[in-house]
């Protein structure tokens, strides 16, 4: 399939108060035409900043790309002007926040602020751009949409808020749609509308979906592949089943194994300890290591390089490395595993290993 | 038809120009324009003649109105619309003033009946008139009455015998009864105009008229702008050259200056800060003003005996500030010291000689006797400090002052002790009424050019004086001075001179300060303003403009 | 799970009551929980859990109903001394760990706090020594106590504010979403600790959540609101296995799971209350259709329900 | 809505009287007469004219009259100026001040908005710093020395405006309106520059960003409005604050305006002008609050409609 | 890379124990709130030369008079209206002691024969306009600094009660706000200076009696917001009192933006002393501040500017300093702001 999104080596600082927050480590990851890739991860990880990069939308005057390049169908956004970039924003590549509530411009009709994209980039008149909103709203499920365009969003309630926004986002069918934690704030019936609309959407449309969130459930229902994202690297990527069902960082098990699934019955949860890494001082090596059972004495001097799986699936863990231990993951992994016919506590019947 | 009437009108006003351009009046100087502009620092209260207390009502008047007399330029009262001087009786009670054809602004005669009119209605208490009572009582037959409300106010003395003939009547003779006649309060008002007008009377400038040398225009009753323009039926208008003056009310000094500066005014008032910048400059004019200033000592605070009743902490105080340096230092506004009550350039004997001439310096600034004085008083208080309070106004020059003299009073006498205390006029006067402070910096201008409008206020319970001084002997010699010696003019002039004497320097009842100066900037092409001593403040029928271009 | 540790009765809060704008958080709400268990509380966000949960610590002031308390009501009029023995007694976890801790204190004046209100603590030297010993209960360690709430990670934060809860000694907790605001990886270390600390101390939770996997996970009994009532309760297993409130039903239907295969497969049902069409005048209560299982169901419907599960088993 | 609106309007009306009564009896209990020429008369006399203004019944009396008169629109009559009643007064002085005033309203809280606006979109720079500092100077320098400074060059010096006086039509308005100008100027582009930052980091400018709109129409369609609703809630002040500017800009210009005459009327003692001027700007004060909040509500759609709901 | 890989030595792939209490050290040094406060301050720039600004000028309002060898009330009038003269300086032909005098560039001090140095020159009765300014500013910023204590004191109880008891009590004392604000502040401040007797106290009151309605409005709003606070809601199901909540609890959570504002306040009653100068209800004679100070000082503007130079440049000083410091603080103290 087509490559329609590359990112190569992106690495990126903040300029802060305290010093400078290398915020992206060297990031790569491409995404198809197409498809939705999920880019997990915990909270300062990097997850909105590698998106927030793409759309070119860190504030100027604090960011600053060390590295890489986001190739967009070829072209390299990091070099592009203002201008260019401006044109390219809304049209090809669009974004959805976490936020229903605050990503509203509140003093503004919601109809003016889903034809503003629309009155921007296609070459339409007033009245045509209004004809294709009311149709937006109806296609995201807004009842009477003619009636609500001149409404404002605090008469909205959450779960339509975010509608207007995946119409503001999709008003001009763009290339890739960046949803960064879109339903993390809404609750579970209305996340479940939500994400349904967006596959829906996703089929009619063939948009290519960056959808960012903490919710493994949630990844597990959208994602056709998944990145998995520790202190500002991406550690782990595969297809979906790939990574739930045959992990291989120890993060990613960690992740996994927090979460009981409706029918875990231990007594203890796998608990991943300590805190995020610090990324004012990131540490030396594996920057997980710290906080991982399984840390080599490399991980404490050498960042691991992605090693192959599978033609979709990397991993960063020296654990991979053919010298390194043979380990037993945790228990709710191995159950995972056994499940999957790649790996190596297969226990059905389709096929063997790799 | 709307298009034709627009054009008529507009040929009309051509016309008008044109005849405008070409009046005789405008020919006679045709080079110069005969336009003053004037600063004034306060806005008109009211020009109801009645009603008028203030200075800048006073000035107005005495340029839009006349009565029986005007100050001319000798600041000497000389008939006005009297025609002629009065008949006076033997007993000098009875004034028989013949008036002289003169007209209204709205070309109606001034009648003997106006005046009549005019007084008896200062004198009625529904016109609750201030300066009426004021000015009458003890002078025109019955006023002391009318105001106690003993005697119905059309008993007044006053009384028309014809239209021409108008006859006063006095409670007792009265030396300098005819200056008074110049005084804005006796002006006459048309019975007729006055009724008609009813409440509108004196709102604005259409609702008065004039028989002075100007009439009023384009003042609203409150505003800060007005003109005076010459008035056409004043009987001496041949006189009068200039024909406009045009007003306007600027209460800041810098603005006012600025406005001087930039050619748009004529005149300016200085304050001290200017005088240096200015003191070389041809254009700056400085004048004696009439009024004096000085400490009224309070010998009973609030009901009791203050320091002050001790003559000699009086003359300590007295003697213990440098006048000098005050005057042209601090005020630096043309003010000169005074040793002095009755002010310099004011009152004149028959030979011309001013009174101060005759009766010299007083109280002199002297730190050795202040401070000879104030270790006796001090000894007689038997204490060794005394604490103080000077109350005083509260405009910036006046606190300035107080400043100067706590620092003097304060190093020339050991042990005292001043504090401060500035308020509004308003707030002094009534501290003052309940004698409640130690020493006031208080001034007079004379309401009639004669000593006897600064003697009097003296006099033992009167109502100026509110600080408990009390000379039988002084009040003795007020009696004759308006009494038995009224019609003995040298006699009289001598027991004037002796009760000044008593009150400065025997007394030390009050200190003197300063006399006011004024300061100005003038323009050099404007001529023949004359300023006067009392009453309004100047006259312009002899003002007009040459060498402006 | 014999001895009832607190009972609920028609416990009623209404905010702003009598002006247009009043707010039914929650509406006639009774149930009990038993000493040693814990209690799930789920819903959805603004149905009145947290006002549930406040409302029986005394934070808010019901509207109407009892709380009665080891046989105690804990809403009647008390003497300050009651109070307080009554705050030792009960305690409260929030859900926001940044806003739960004051920024302007130090740990071990946060922690230290309950130890002060109830004098529980002689001298300095005990109270800094009993603080050392919450915070190791809770993972952290004695360094931790001078330093400022804004130092800590969520996690941490989370633990701090059981510290300070179990500072007095309480027998019942209310969690009111103790780990909605953590990361996936942080929020089993505070739930392991609740469920370490619960089997040490005997402690009894009500539990409230609307991430159901974990709510499961935790808690022996489940109840379910909906807009400020309480719709269903029944054991963990059976309220998952067996769900008879349409709304009940149609929450699990929508919790995403971390299992691609199951997500793809899993139907969402939605719930439309016009299903129950109550007639004016029906009664409609908490009706129990098999042991320890209730739904809040009218007399019809009780019928329906009964024969139903009857069928199932 | 309406019911809001009602609520406001008693409170206006207590607002008003209470006001009214606390003026009336300051004023009572302040020293000093109004009578300026008190000492020349006999008590006698100074009864008669007591009398005229009333003075002489019991305070009670009085203020129950003076409410009665207020109620008809009745403000009593001046002691300083005799012919004239307070209510003509204030109604002929009305007209520069509210020129100036609203001038100076309109360009000081216009030319803040701008200098905020940059400042907020060039932040950090030099533009930022130089707006800063207009606004620090607007603020630090009082009016009345800015006044002068201001009539001797541009008036003396360069003669490019009227140095004083009311009477070159609108040019006598420019010099004082901008000196009025500076203390709004000053408050609206911190304000601006305060708030457009803070919305500028919002979540919705970030879409509005998103959607690929410029730097100009993110600042000016989507953050602008935004930020002005905090500045309408203190234009209720601002306009309040110019009273204070016009007392001394109207006096240093010789303009006849009401905040000239109450200072004179104050060192006058002239109960009725104080009083009456009080009053009137008290009522000016109360109905521009109400104005701004209804403005307010106009300008922030979520206020409007909660009002409405309710 | 993959070569590089393969050399690695095997023993690197030994299992490491990693110490999981470890995971949990913070690394960061512990800094209270005020330190951190502080700290970012320190990297405000214009905060910090505001500060020492503000520190110098303080100093010097006490010092100032000290130093100069003229004091503040002598009147020496023969050395009336002098311009600055600083020895040193005079060479560089900036205050030389050359002013204006009737419109000519003069030496006044040989004219007027002074052979001392008046390093700020002299006012009209020939007072030492150095010693004077610097005891105007003592006595302007005492007032500021009474005014905004008092400001502060009122307006913290009053939002602070209105705020923490609510309902009908807030309701209340919000009415009685609402009233309080249509007054206009200007004019009751005029007529209760006129009220009392004049002097500093009747400023402070004057400026204090509704000054602090924008403190109260302030307070409140914030204490509304920390009292439903979790860390609030826990301290109250430990038991805790109100005094308790409010002294451990709401005040240092408040204190930043009550300081902020107190920061505005101070320049604000500054400006507002030197206000009621300009319309004569300033401080009585001989007491100066900036207010009288400049006042007199506008006056003689246009020739002898020093009389108003150093007091408002001392007045600007002490406004931009206050504003900057209190943009300063907003920016340290107020946790929107943390990054
Ligand atoms: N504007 C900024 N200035 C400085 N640091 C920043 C900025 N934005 C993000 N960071 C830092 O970059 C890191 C990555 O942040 P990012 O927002 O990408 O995390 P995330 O994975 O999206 O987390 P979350 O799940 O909480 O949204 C964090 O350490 C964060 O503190
Ligand atoms: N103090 C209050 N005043 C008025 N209404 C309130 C108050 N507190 C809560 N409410 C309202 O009561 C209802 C129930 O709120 P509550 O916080 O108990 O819900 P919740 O179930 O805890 O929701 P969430 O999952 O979002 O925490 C909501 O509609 C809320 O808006
Ligand atoms: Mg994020
Ligand atoms: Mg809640």
């Amino acid at each position: 399939m087509e490559k329609i999104l590359e990112v190569k080596d992106l690495e990126l600082s903040f300029h802060t108060f305290a010093g400078e927050v290398k915020a992206i480590r060297g990031v790569n990851f491409d995404l198809l035409k197409g498809e939705t890739l999920a880019i997990v991860g915990e909270s300062g990880s990097g997850k909105s900043v590698t998106t927030k990069s793409i759309m070119r939308l860190l504030p100027e005057h604090s960011s600053e790309f060390k590295n890489g390049e986001i190739l967009f169908n070829g072209k390299d956004l990091t070099k592009l002007t203002d201008k260019e970039m401006q044109k390219i924003r809304g049209k090809d590549i669009s974004m959805i926040f976490q936020d229903p509530m605050t990503s509203l411009n509140p003093t503004m009709p919601i109809g003016k602020q889903i034809m503003e994209p629309i009155l921007k980039h296609r070459k339409v008149s007033k009245s045509e751009a209004r004809k294709v909103s009311i149709d937006l709203l109806r296609l995201v499920g807004m009842p009477k949409p003619e009636a609500r365009m001149k409404q404002y969003p605090h008469q909205f309630s959450g779960g339509q808020r975010q509608r207007i926004v995946i119409a503001i986002a999709l008003a001009c069918n763009p290339q890739i749609l960046i949803a960064d934690e879109p339903t993390t704030a809404l609750d579970v019936t209305i996340q479940a509308q939500i994400l349904e609309l967006m596959k829906d959407l996703q089929k009619k449309i063939d948009t290519s979906i960056i959808f960012i969130t903490h919710d493994l459930g949630v990844v597990a229902n959208v994602a056709d592949r998944v990145a998995v994202m520790y202190g500002g690297r991406i550690v782990e990527i595969g297809t979906v089943d790939e990574i739930f069902y045959n992990p291989q960082h120890p993060y990613t098990w960690g992740l996994l194994s927090s979460m009981p699934s409706l029918d875990t019955a231990e007594e203890k949860l796998y608990a991943i300890p300590g805190t995020p890494p610090d990324l004012l001082h990131p540490p030396k090596g594996d920057a997980f290591a710290l906080r991982s059972d399984y840390a080599l004495k490399i991980d404490l001097e050498e960042a691991p390089p992605f090693f192959k799986i599978s033609d979709t699936h990397y991993a960063a863990t020296w654990l991979l490395h053919p010298n390194a231990p043979q380990v037993e993951p945790p228990v709710a992994i191995v159950e995972r595993m056994k499940k999957y016919p790649g790996s190596r506590y297969y226990e059905g019947t389709e096929g063997g290993a790799y | 038809a709307c298009g034709g009437k627009e054009e008529g009108s507009k040929t009309t006003t051509d016309e008008k120009e044109k005849e405008e351009t070409t009046t005789p009046a405008e020919e006679v100087a045709a080079d110069e324009e005969q336009v003053l502009n004037l600063n004034m620092s306060a806005e008109i209260p009211t020009l109801d003649s009645s009603l008028v207390t203030d200075a800048v009502g006073f000035d107005i008047l005495n340029n839009t109105n006349e009565g029986l007399y005007r100050l001319n330029q000798e600041n000497v009262a000389v008939p006005a619309i009297s025609d002629g001087e009065p008949t006076i009786s033997e007993d000098g009670l009875v004034y028989t003033f013949k008036l002289r054809d003169a007209n209204w602004s709205d070309g109606s005669p001034v009648t003997a009946n106006d005046f009549e009119y005019a007084w008896k209605r200062a004198m009625n208490p529904d016109t609750a008139s201030e300066y009426g009572p004021y000015m009458m009582s003890g002078v025109i037959k019955n006023a002391t009455a009318i105001s106690e409300g003993t005697v119905e106010y059309t008993e007044l003395g006053v009384k028309a015998l014809d239209e021409k003939t108008l006859e006063v009547t006095l409670e007792k003779p009265i030396p300098y009864f005819l200056s008074l006649m110049s005084f804005g309060t006796f002006l006459p008002l048309k019975e007729e105009f006055v009724t008609a007008q009813g409440e509108n009377y004196a709102k604005n400038s259409e609702a008065l008229l004039y028989n002075g040398p100007f009439t009023l225009k384009g003042w609203d009753g409150t505003g800060l702008t007005w003109q005076l323009v010459k008035n056409d039926q004043y009987w001496d208008k041949d006189t009068v050259k200039l024909t406009q003056i045009n007003y306007d009310v600027v209460k800041e000094t810098a603005t006012s200056v600025n406005l001087y500066t930039n050619g748009e005014k004529d005149r300016a008032g200085l304050t001290g800060e200017y005088a240096m910048q200015y003191a070389n400059d041809p254009e700056l004019l400085t004048e004696a003003d009439t009024s004096i200033f000085w400490f009224k000592f309070n010998q009973e605070r609030v009901g009791k005996k203050s320091p002050l009743a001790n003559k000699n902490i009086r003359e300590a105080i007295s003697k213990a500030f440098n006048k000098d340096d005050l005057a042209s230092v601090v005020l630096a506004n043309g003010s000169m010291p005074a040793n002095y009550m009755i002010p310099k350039d004011f009152t004149f004997d028959e030979d011309g000689n001013d009174f101060r001439d005759v009766n010299g310096d007083m109280s002199t600034f002297n730190v050795e006797e202040a401070q000879a004085a104030w270790e006796k008083g001090l000894k007689e208080l038997g204490v060794t400090e005394l604490t103080l309070e000077i109350l005083g106004g509260d405009s910036d020059l006046s606190k300035k002052m107080d400043e100067y003299l706590k620092s003097q009073l304060e190093t020339n006498l050991k042990g005292l002790k001043i504090t401060l205390k500035e308020v509004p006029f308003s707030v002094r006067l009534e501290l003052d009424t309940s004698q409640d402070y130690d020493i006031q910096v208080a001034g007079w201008g004379p309401d009639f050019q004669d000593p006897y409008t600064f003697l009097s206020l003296w006099e033992t319970g009167g109502g100026n004086n509110q600080m408990s001084y009390s000379n039988p002997e002084y009040d003795q010699l007020l009696k004759d001075i308006n009494g038995k010696l009224a019609l003995d003019p040298v006699a009289r002039w001598e027991a004037m001179a002796k009760a000044e004497k008593i009150i400065i320097e025997q007394d030390f009842a009050i200190a003197p300060i300063y006399q006011r100066g004024l300061m100005f900037l003038v323009k050099p092409y404007v001529k023949g303003v004359v300023s006067h001593p009392f009453g309004g403040d100047y006259s312009y029928k002899w003002a007009y403009i040459e060498g402006k271009n | 799970m014999a001895e009832k540790l607190l009972e609920i009765k028609n416990l009623k809060q209404y905010f702003n009551q009598g002006k247009p704008n009043e707010v039914r958080a929650v509406d006639d709400v009774s149930f009990d929980i038993y000493k040693g268990e814990t209690l799930g509380l789920v819903g959805e966000s603004g149905c009145g859990k947290s006002t549930t949960g406040r409302t029986i610590i005394r934070l808010y002031d019901a509207t109407d109903g009892e709380v009665i308390y080891d046989g105690v009501n804990v809403h009647d009029k008390k003497s300050k001394k009651d109070l307080k023995t009554f705050n030792q007694k009960m305690q409260m976890i929030f859900q926001d760990p940044y806003a739960s801790l004051n920024p302007r204190m130090k740990v071990l004046d946060i922690i230290a706090e309950g130890l002060d209100i109830h004098g529980l603590v002689k001298n300095p030297k005990e109270r800094k020594e009993r603080v050392v010993e919450l915070l190791e209960t809770v993972g952290l360690n004695r360094e931790h106590a001078d330093r400022y709430a804004h130092e800590f990670s969520g996690g941490q934060r989370q633990r701090l504010g059981i510290a300070r809860a179990l500072a007095v000694n309480p027998e019942f907790i209310i969690a009111d979403e103790p780990i909605s605001a953590l990361d996936v990886s942080i929020q089993a270390q505070v739930v392991n600790l609740l469920k370490e600390l619960q089997k040490e101390k005997g402690l009894t939770y009500l539990f409230i959540a609307h991430d159901l996997s974990m709510v499961k996970y935790i808690s022996d009994r489940i109840g379910v609101m909906y807009f400020g009532k309480l719709v269903e309760l029944a054991p963990a297993e059976d309220l998952y296995n067996n769900p008879l409130h349409p709304y009940t039903q149609s929450l699990l239907s929508a919790i995403p799971l971390p299992d691609p295969n199951y997500e793809r497969t899993r139907v969402r049902k939605s719930y439309d209350p016009s299903v129950h069409n109550y007639q004016d005048g029906e009664e409609v209560t908490m009706r129990e259709i098999t042991p320890g299982h209730f739904v809040y169901c009218s007399e019809k419907e009780y019928v329906a329900l009964k024969a139903v599960s009857s069928a199932r088993v | 809505m309406a019911k809001y609106i009602t609520r406001r309007v008693i409170y206006m009306f207590i607002t008003f009287f209470l006001i009214a009564t606390a003026t009336f009896f300051l004023m009572k209990a302040l020293p000093g007469s109004p009578i300026s020429s008190a000492s020349k008369l006999s008590p006698s006399q100074l009864a008669i004219v007591e009398a005229k203004y009333g003075l002489d019944e019991p305070v009670p009396v009085q203020y129950g009259k003076y409410m009665l008169n207020l109620a008809k629109g009745d403000l009593g009559n001046s002691f300083q100026f005799k012919n004239a009643s307070v209510t003509e007064l204030i109604v002929k002085r009305l007209g520069p001040s509210f020129i100036l005033g609203s001038q100076g309203l309109i360009l000081g809280v216009t030319i803040g908005i701008m200098l905020g606006m940059i400042a907020a979109l060039r932040q950090n720079t030099i533009w930022d710093y130089g707006s800063t500092l207009i606004a620090i100077v607007g603020i630090s320098i009082p009016s009345f020395v800015f006044a002068t400074f201001l009539q001797y060059w541009l008036g003396v010096k360069w003669g490019i405006l009227p140095v004083a006086l009311w009477k070159d039509g609108w040019l006598s308005s420019v010099m004082p309106s901008i000196a009025l100008a500076m203390g709004p100027l000053a408050t609206a582009s911190r304000f601006i520059r305060t708030e457009m930052v803070e919305v500028l980091s919002s979540d919705y400018i970030t879409l509005a960003k998103s959607k690929g709109a410029s730097g100009f129409e993110v600042a000016f369609k989507h953050a602008f409005r935004n930020a002005l609703i905090p500045l309408v809630t203190v234009l209720g002040p601002l306009a309040a604050g110019l009273l204070t500017g016009s007392l001394v800009i109207e006096q240093i210009f010789a303009i006849p305006g009401i905040g000239e005459q109450f200072v004179k009327s104050i060192m006058s003692n002239d109960y009725s002008i104080i009083m009456g001027t009080t009053l009137f700007f008290s009522a000016f004060l109360i109905v521009v609050i109400f104005v701004v909040d209804i403005l307010y509500g106009i300008i922030d759609p979520r206020i409007r409609l909660s009002g409405g709901n309710n | 890379m993959s070569q590089d890989i393969q050399k690695i030595p095997a023993d690197s792939f030994e299992r490491v124990h990693i110490d999981s209490s470890q995971a949990e050290r913070i690394t960061k040094p512990s800094l209270s709130f005020w330190q951190d406060a502080w700290l970012r301050i320190r990297k405000n720039k214009a905060a910090i030369v505001s500060m020492f600004i503000l520190l110098f000028i303080i100093i010097m309002s006490f010092v100032g008079p000290m130093i100069s060898p003229h004091d503040a009330e002598t009147q020496t009038l023969t050395h009336a209206n002098l311009p600055p003269k600083v020895p040193g300086l005079e060479k560089l032909g900036i205050m030389d002691g050359y002013g204006t005098l009737a419109g000519k560039e003069v030496d006044l001090y040989e004219l007027k024969k002074v052979d001392t140095y008046y390093w700020f020159g002299t006012d009209g009765l020939g007072r030492d306009m150095f010693s004077r300014v610097w005891k105007g500013t003592q006595v302007s910023l005492f007032i500021a600094f009474a005014a905004a204590l008092i400001d502060m004191v009122i307006g913290v109880a009053y939002g602070g009660i209105s705020g923490y008891y609510g309902g009908r009590v807030d309701d209340i004392m919000q009415r009685i706000v609402e009233i309080l604000i249509g007054i206009p502040t200007l004019v009751i401040v005029i007529l209760m200076i006129l009220f009392m007797e004049p002097g500093v106290t009747a400023i402070i009151i004057a400026i204090t009696i509704t000054g602090w309605i924008g403190m109260s409005r302030v307070v409140r709003a914030q204490v509304l917001k920390y009292k439903n606070q979790e860390f609030v809601l826990a301290s109250r199901t430990l038991g805790a009192s109100n005094g308790r909540i409010i002294s451990k609890h709401i005040l240092p959570n408040i204190l930043g933006i009550i300081i902020i504002n107190t920061m505005f306040t101070i320049p604000g009653a500054i400006f507002f002393e030197a206000f009621l100068s300009f319309i004569g209800l300033g401080l009585q004679p001989p007491a100066a501040s900036l207010g009288t100070l400049i006042n007199d000082g506008n006056k003689v503007l246009q020739f002898q500017p020093h009389i108003l130079l150093y007091p408002s440049l001392i007045l600007s000083l002490l406004m931009i300093a206050f504003n900057l410091l209190g943009d300063g603080l907003r920016d340290a103290l107020d946790p929107k702001m943390k990054d």
